[in-house]
């Protein structure tokens, strides 16, 4: 289900109320004009799934947080800032989730530099 | 390993006798003649010793550490070729057996760990992500084998290598700890 | 030190640190304690980080097999028969009838056997002094001999190919399996009577780290610890895949959501498992289940977003592929670790420092599938 | 021949006028060697049981039945380099743990070894036995805190806690020894019991005793002290290697002890029908340690609130209790 970056929160709420109340997981892919953003929902009594896809401009893509609404989406959220670089705004600004990740730009996006000369840090 | 030891003994000797020549002292006879004795004849056992009690520090990173624990399981009693269960502190134990791959954000806790072992200790690379960086070697956050960070004095091949190789390789650090393989 | 007065707030940093006996991989646990009494808890992941999905992306699908089995090496069987199905549906191929019950038999083997892990090291966190540890790994030993039997490696064994298995069972395979759960079967209630009856055990595991099913929805958490805070959601019974629904399986689950009920559900689900495989070996049909090897000519993948749901033994596994035409274009797992240790600073608030050691024991995590 | 006390005693009365500092002399040494021996022993005992209730055998491979494992283990562990943490106060790390095995040590010297000798034949020798077996927690705390690990120091505080908690109840079971054999002589409460063993009149002192004693030793349900799990090794974290032998001495001596004084007060030490009375004493003490020891195979660590919790809620009743039964009987 496409949705809007600004109309993000508000499908969300709308779907928890719907009784999606469960959030699988947030991902994005890659795909070099544009950045997708996925959120997978689920409805555990029901066992329904639904994906809210956000389509982002690659040079500096931002996504609004849901940590308020789906508690589990911390994390998530944190990962994709460090994987893909995405910012996250209305959040507090999150600790580094993988331990020393700082200074490397993110691996997932496909313009990243494959192979280049590691130093073993000291 | 034991070489470290000859040059230290050497090393202590030559101290002793700059010392005892600089205040025009003989060196006592009866109590270097004691010494030797005493470390000829201790230097017999502490090997036999160092030999037969190699006590394994825990250090299960990845899917090596599985067989690690089938290591020490009951199919392969680890504790019956004197290889007590794992003791918990680097203080108190011989080997560092390295299980997984390395990445990059560890090496400043290998080396706290390895730095805090006692002085006589070995260090085993088990598995192919210990030796080589095994399946993950283009990664970006892989250090391509163990040996570039500790000196290294065993490598197990296998991934995940059997447990009975593990056994193997202990058996041989131990031949290398008693001397008859060098290097 | 800073060493706490009751609740003056001055507390301690406590650094678990990343080599620690009872975190299961390298995981760095900062406890801030006021007192015996845990305020707050911060793991730092990222110690085992190796990049697979930017590794599989460089890789055609048969080489990144191996890469799927390495992720949660406890299981390896549930993430690489997921990542093969994934394949299939991206090209569509139709899985055998009897691939289908063999994958059913190999997968709840793989259940049990890593079940069975994770009661030694959970009651070696209890500071049982390796004794279960050590039965619980001769049984595991004996269902791993088997899967060796089958796939020629104890751990990793790169047996699934597209639409069934690289090769058939061994003859007597049947038999054989039969026997070995039968004295599985006869341990397991000999497990329970041992550890229910131990009062130190029930006093260490009941009303511990307890979450109400709403808070574990809201948490994100799966598989046994969802199951055992009464959410009754199980992938291999909403999904269905494979042969679950004709071997009618019954999602496991206990409603008091603590350490016990974590321990409770993960027994029940190793005895479902037993009759899972028992009714999937009485059901299985002849014919041959020896899958397609990929290729590295292979047609062009029909659709392109695959998503697949699986249940492995810590939970539910959601693989998300954008099949490229050799390899995959995009890669993503939901591992179940990730988000149970993101629940952990939640459950483990308030409980005392050796509580926390039990609680991490019943989240079943494997650290190599949360940093990825 | 060296079980049997004769030899000591023909030393004892020998005209010399130094006979009787040789016999302390004689005696003190032949407890240090039956002490070593015995660890030894207890030592690879222990690693026997706890194997064989894992379903392995234990160390095997060197010596005759992996005999000479713990001899392996002892010399290596002493010939390894020794280490002080930088933050440690260097004075009391370096002292409590030798302190503490020479605490231990004297402590088998006191007990009533043989019938007719011992140092501890006085009157309350009973009181003093306790006393100087209450130091230990506070040597352990002491090593512990001044050791500058944070977990060491956490372990250290336990032990003081689990101190507070069991020091009662044993306190009482000892009164109602006391009142049973109407004496606190150690001496003359084993002399008492030739008739019937104390076990009978207190079956429930003993349990008391059994369950205290561990926690005093730090044996398996309460090892909070070491506990692997969760402080890596407690108090133990930050000992090098040469003082590590100490602690593993130590802890074997405190079984032996344990074990010994539970075989005196509720057995009988030495009265036995045929064997000469050191032997006795001894087949009890190894029983008893067997037992000890079976406890650390199976038994899950208790959380040092429900520990203290049983010590005061559970184990002081029953201490009254039991003293009650001993006023009546």
């Amino acid at each position: 289900m496409k949705v809007e970056k600004e109309a993000l929160l508000k499908t969300a709420e709308e779907m928890k109320n719907k009784g999606f109340s469960y959030l699988v997981k947030i991902t994005a892919v890659d795909n070099i004009s544009s950045l997708v953003v996925l959120y997978f929902l689920r409805n555990l009594n029901t066992g329904e799934e639904e994906t809210l896809e956000v389509e982002l401009s690659p040079v500096d893509a931002s996504v609004p947080s849901i940590m308020h609404i789906y508690k589990a989406a911390d994390w998530y959220e944190r990962e994709l800032k460090e994987m893909f670089g995405i910012e996250i705004t209305g959040r507090s600004a999150p600790r580094l989730l993988l331990e020393k990740w700082n200074g490397i730009e993110p691996p997932l996006r496909k313009n990243f530099e494959w192979g280049k000369p590691y130093k073993a840090m000291d | 390993m034991t070489t470290e030891f000859e040059n230290a003994e050497k090393e202590m000797s030559r101290l002793v006798e700059a010392s005892l020549k600089k205040y025009g002292l003989k060196p006592n006879v009866l109590f270097a003649r004691l010494s030797d004795i005493t470390k000829a004849a201790s230097s017999g056992l502490i090997t036999w010793s160092r030999k037969n009690s190699v006590w394994p520090s825990l250090f299960g990173l990845a899917c090596c550490a599985m067989e690690l624990m089938d290591f020490g399981s009951a199919r392969i009693d680890a504790e019956r070729g004197s290889y007590l269960l794992f003791r918990a502190t680097p203080r108190q134990s011989d080997v560092m057996i390295v299980a997984g791959w390395v990445t990059k954000s560890i090496i400043p806790e290998i080396k706290r760990m390895y730095e805090q072992m006692m002085k006589p200790r070995y260090v085993v690379a088990y598995g192919e992500c210990a030796t080589s960086g095994g399946p993950w070697f283009e990664s970006y956050n892989i250090i391509r084998g163990i040996d570039q960070v500790l000196p290294v004095d065993v490598y197990v091949a296998g991934c995940p290598p059997k447990p009975e190789n593990l056994f193997a390789a202990l058996l041989k650090l131990q031949k290398k700890i008693g001397g008859n393989i060098e290097g | 030190m800073g060493q706490a007065l009751q609740g003056d707030g001055l507390t301690t940093k406590i650094n678990v640190g990343p080599i620690h006996p009872s975190t299961h991989g390298v995981l760095r646990l900062v406890v801030e304690l006021d007192g015996d009494e845990i305020v707050n808890v911060e793991p730092h992941i990222g110690f085992l980080h190796r990049g697979v999905e930017k590794l599989m992306e460089t890789r055609n699908y048969m080489q990144d097999l191996p890469y799927v089995e390495k992720l949660d090496y406890v299981a390896p069987e549930a993430y690489s028969e997921a990542y093969i199905s994934a394949v299939e549906s991206a090209l569509g191929v139709e899985v055998k009838e009897r691939a289908q019950y063999l994958r059913v038999v190999l997968l709840e083997l793989q259940r049990i056997a890593s079940h069975l892990l994770w009661l030694g090291t959970f009651l070696n966190d209890l500071g049982h002094f390796f004794t279960v540890f050590m039965w619980a790994f001769a049984d595991r030993d004996k269902i791993l001999r088997l899967l060796q039997e089958h796939a020629g490696a104890r751990m990793f064994y790169v047996n699934m190919r597209l639409g069934g298995l690289n090769r058939d069972v061994p003859p007597g395979f049947e038999e054989e399996v039969l026997s070995v759960l039968g004295d599985i079967e006869k341990r397991i209630p000999m497990y329970e009577s041992y550890l229910e009856k131990n009062e130190i055990f029930m006093e260490r595991t009941k009303g511990i780290g307890a979450i109400s099913s709403h808070r574990a929805i809201e948490l994100g958490v799966t598989g046994p610890v969802l199951r055992a805070s009464g959410v009754n959601f199980d992938i291999r019974s909403s999904k269905s895949y494979y042969v679950y629904d004709k071997l009618n399986f019954k999602p496991q689950v206990v409603s008091s959501g603590d350490v016990f009920a974590r321990y409770k559900v993960r027994m029940l689900e190793m005895k479902e498992s037993i009759r899972l495989v028992r009714e999937a070996i009485r059901h299985m049909p002849p014919g041959d289940a020896v899958g397609m090897p990929i290729r590295l000519i292979i047609p062009a993948p029909k659709n392109k977003e695959v998503r697949v749901y699986r249940e492995t033994p810590r939970g539910e596994l959601l693989i998300y592929m954008v099949a490229g035409q050799q390899g995959p274009y995009r890669v993503s797992f939901r591992s179940p670790s990730f988000i149970n240790l993101a629940a952990l600073p939640e459950i483990a608030k308030g409980a005392h420092y050796a509580d926390l050691f039990a609680i991490l024991g019943s989240l079943d995590l494997v650290i190599p599938d949360v940093d990825r | 021949m060296l079980i049997g006390e004769s030899w000591l005693v023909s030393l004892l009365n020998s005209p010399s006028p130094y006979s009787e500092v040789l016999g302390l002399f004689a005696y003190a040494v032949f407890v240090g060697l039956l002490v070593i021996v015995v660890d030894y022993f207890l030592g690879w005992l222990e690693r026997k049981i706890v194997a064989k209730a894992q379903l392995r055998h234990g160390p095997t491979m060197v010596g005759k039945f992996g005999l000479l494992q713990n001899l392996a283990d002892f010399t290596k562990l002493l010939a390894k380099a020794s280490y002080l943490p930088k933050r440690a106060d260097r004075l009391l790390f370096t002292l409590a743990l030798p302190f503490m095995l020479a605490l231990a040590i004297f402590l088998i010297l006191l007990l009533p070894l043989v019938p007719s000798f011992g140092f501890g034949n006085f009157a309350s020798s009973l009181v003093l036995v306790f006393a100087l077996f209450s130091f230990t927690p506070l040597f352990i705390f002491i090593a512990g805190a001044s050791s500058g690990n944070k977990f060491a120091e956490i372990g250290s505080q336990r032990s003081v806690l689990m101190l507070l908690s069991y020091e009662l109840p044993m306190i009482f079971v000892i009164a109602s020894l006391g009142i049973l054999a109407k004496s606190l002589n150690l001496f003359a409460i084993v002399q008492a019991q030739s008739k019937m063993w104390y076990i009978f009149f207190l079956p429930i002192g003993f349990f008391v005793f059994f369950i205290s004693m561990l926690a005093e030793l730090e044996r398996s349900p309460f090892d909070l002290r070491e506990a692997d799990s969760e402080l890596i090794a407690g108090w133990l974290t930050d000992v090098s290697a040469p003082s590590y032998t100490l602690a593993l001495f130590l802890d074997y001596t405190k079984t032996f002890f344990g074990s010994l004084l539970m075989a005196m007060l509720f057995f009988g030490g030495w009265l036995g029908p045929v064997l000469p009375g050191l032997a006795w004493l001894l087949v009890k003490a190894l029983i008893i340690a067997f037992f000890i020891m079976l406890v650390r195979a199976t038994a899950v660590r208790m959380r040092i609130d429900r520990v203290l919790r049983l010590g005061w809620y559970v184990l002081l009743p029953l201490a009254v209790v039991n003293l009650i039964i001993a006023f009546i009987v």
